[in-house]
């Protein structure tokens, strides 16, 4: 197929989408209704088992079998991308030169660091209570930890980071989700059934049954996959290279 | 609308506009300031935000930007330190005025919230936003010497 | 006004799906593809959202207090947008393979050595 | 009631999309990547929905990019080494 064949057939698949989507526009409830009727159940279902953050209880408590296949899909392509990223027989690894940083944005880096890390998991533990959870907080975590390779340099970075522990860490995590999802079904209820615990005090760190335990269940999955990503990433861009012989 | 949001959807749509103008156009080294200030402009956005809907939990998400915004652009100035070290930004005059704008809307929320635990949070927000956009400025401008790959 | 979201929508995902197709860099490509996946979140949240609503967040408000938005949808949203940055992660790791492979990351060319 | 606001950031979403689809160079599709995080996490702000705005912060503020920006590192790492090989 030729380029300009390709852009004709592109305009007109194009505009027959864009014709039936407009259609479809119009015939949509419109924004800003008044008329949710699956929201107003959801909140009165996060209320009655205590979860403060109604989003979490929908997340980790009602559609928690819903996030077990979000993970998986995180799951299967952190596996995806650590096969498709590995070291070839023909690539080696060179060691990479340290980077001069301007002092003042080595001193940013180590400092904010610590702080980071510290909202991450604040994000991840109130989770049940604010807006947050074990996906944002997760990612925030992870990023806190490159700020290693951004304010100082790679090895600093490979030091503290023991890619071995992430990844049990990640497999743990998955797991655990499950066993807090089988332990429902010992305790004779469905699977990822939230009745095992008792719902606590409403708007308290410990409230919401297993609500907490999911929610810290995902945020380590989710920290441990960014992190194994962005290793594979790194490894591939700053160090791995392809042996062409002559160096 | 109070006139927080209203407040929030002029130093909005100008602010982020004129941040997404200059991503779009012009040489490299403006596109770096501009995605620099973009989390600039937006983190105060934000702040009023949340104080226009009286919901103080959305300072949640000022705090994260003003985090995680000039990590961001340190991403960038690292990476792109080849490119711009032979034409490296300088937008200072801008930069300080952007860094004065968040400043200003962190005090004026201080007055309005009062002492307490909120009130630290705000200053919290505020030293990360400036410090870590004229970090990130710095790093932008030279931050990385004698870059090779590392 | 009461459809301009849905409106906006569309006009992200087509403008990714243009982008996907006449893209000549598979990185950019991956991208666009990032661009079409931010229109469904602006559709989930345009049909959840709920005129003069807050957020069903009871840290810092009484349950009951005010109206509020829908929060399946948000969930949706959420989960998605981190388990799209892996799938990205994953698209961008499959480029570099073909980098590797055929020393292009072209497709007009990928194409070309192909056939 | 928050209309004007709403319709300001739908517009300044569309402008960054529109954008970001538009620049042609990966390192410049990141940075314009990078705004329209930021522009779609102002538009979950306003859309009452703070989860989601955390989420895509902080996903699109640093990791997306670091994800592409290595990947384009990698990528004309190997087109300059194939250079320097012909040569």
């Amino acid at each position: 197929m030729t380029r300009r064949l390709r852009m004709i057939v592109l305009a007109l698949g194009g505009a027959g989408l864009a014709a039936l989507f407009v259609a479809a526009c119009f015939g949509m409830p419109g924004f800003g209704g008044d008329r949710h009727p699956y929201g107003d159940r959801a909140v009165h279902a996060s209320l009655a088992r205590r979860t403060a953050n109604t989003i979490s209880s929908v997340n980790f408590d009602q559609r928690a079998f819903d996030t077990l296949g979000e993970m998986s899909i995180l799951f299967t392509s952190v596996l995806g991308t650590v096969v498709l990223l590995r070291q070839t027989r023909d690539e080696k690894r060179g060691r990479p030169q340290p980077q001069e940083v301007a002092l003042p944005v080595r001193r940013y880096a180590l400092v904010v660091l610590p702080v980071a890390l510290v909202s991450g998991l604040y994000v991840i533990a109130h989770g049940q209570l604010s807006p947050g959870g074990g996906f944002q907080g997760g990612v925030v975590a992870a990023t806190a930890l490159h700020l290693l390779y951004l304010g100082a340099d790679y090895r600093a970075l490979e030091r503290i980071r023991p890619i071995g522990v992430f990844e049990v860490g990640d497999a743990l995590s998955a797991s655990a989700y499950l066993v807090t999802g089988l332990a429902g079904v010992l305790a004779g209820t469905a699977f990822l059934a939230n009745t095992l615990l008792p719902y606590g005090t409403f708007n308290t760190l410990s409230s919401g049954g297993t609500v907490p335990l999911l929610n810290a269940a995902i945020g380590m999955e989710v920290a441990c996959a960014i992190v194994i990503l962005l290793a594979r990433f790194l490894d591939q861009a700053v160090e791995i290279e392809e042996d062409n012989g002559k160096r | 609308m109070n006139g927080w949001t209203w407040t929030a959807t002029i130093a909005l749509g100008v602010g982020v506009g004129a941040a997404v103008w200059g991503v779009v156009t012009g040489p490299l080294r403006r596109r770096v300031v501009a995605q620099n200030l973009s989390s600039a402009l937006a983190a105060p956005g934000l702040l009023l935000l949340a104080q226009g809907y009286g919901r103080p939990a959305y300072v949640d998400l000022a705090l994260l930007l003003a985090l995680l915004g000039p990590v961001g652009t340190l991403v960038f100035a690292r990476l792109l330190a080849d490119d711009l070290a032979g034409d490296p930004p300088r937008a200072w005059a801008v930069t300080l005025a952007v860094a004065g704008y968040g400043a200003v809307v962190v005090l004026v929320l201080c007055a309005v919230t009062g002492p307490g635990r909120a009130m630290v949070k705000l200053l919290v927000v505020g030293a990360l936003l400036i410090g870590g956009n004229l970090v990130a400025s710095r790093a932008l401008s030279g931050g990385f010497p004698g870059s090779r790959r590392g | 006004m009461t459809v301009l979201p849905y409106l906006v929508a569309v006009w992200i995902f087509l403008t990714g799906c243009y982008g996907l197709a006449t893209s000549r860099n598979l990185i950019h490509a991956v991208g666009c593809l990032a661009v079409c996946q931010s229109a469904t979140y602006v559709l989930l949240l345009a049909v959840g959202y709920r005129a003069g609503a807050t957020a069903p967040v009871y840290s810092d408000i009484k349950p009951g207090s005010r109206p509020v938005v829908d929060p399946v949808v948000q969930a949706l949203t959420l989960t998605d947008i981190v388990v799209g940055a892996t799938v990205t992660a994953l698209l961008l790791s499959l480029v570099m393979q073909i980098s590797k492979r055929h020393g292009t990351v072209d497709p007009d060319e990928l194409r070309e050595l192909r056939g | 009631m928050d209309d004007p606001l709403i319709v300001v950031v739908l517009l300044l979403v569309a402008a960054a999309a529109t954008a970001a689809v538009a620049v042609r160079d990966p390192v410049r599709q990141a940075l314009v990547l990078a705004v329209l995080g930021v522009c779609l996490a102002l538009l979950f702000t306003v859309t009452q929905a703070p989860d989601v705005g955390l989420s895509q912060l902080a996903v699109g503020s640093a990791v997306t990019p670091l994800l592409i920006m290595l990947s384009v590192r990698k990528v004309r790492r190997r087109q300059q080494d194939g250079k320097e090989k012909e040569r």
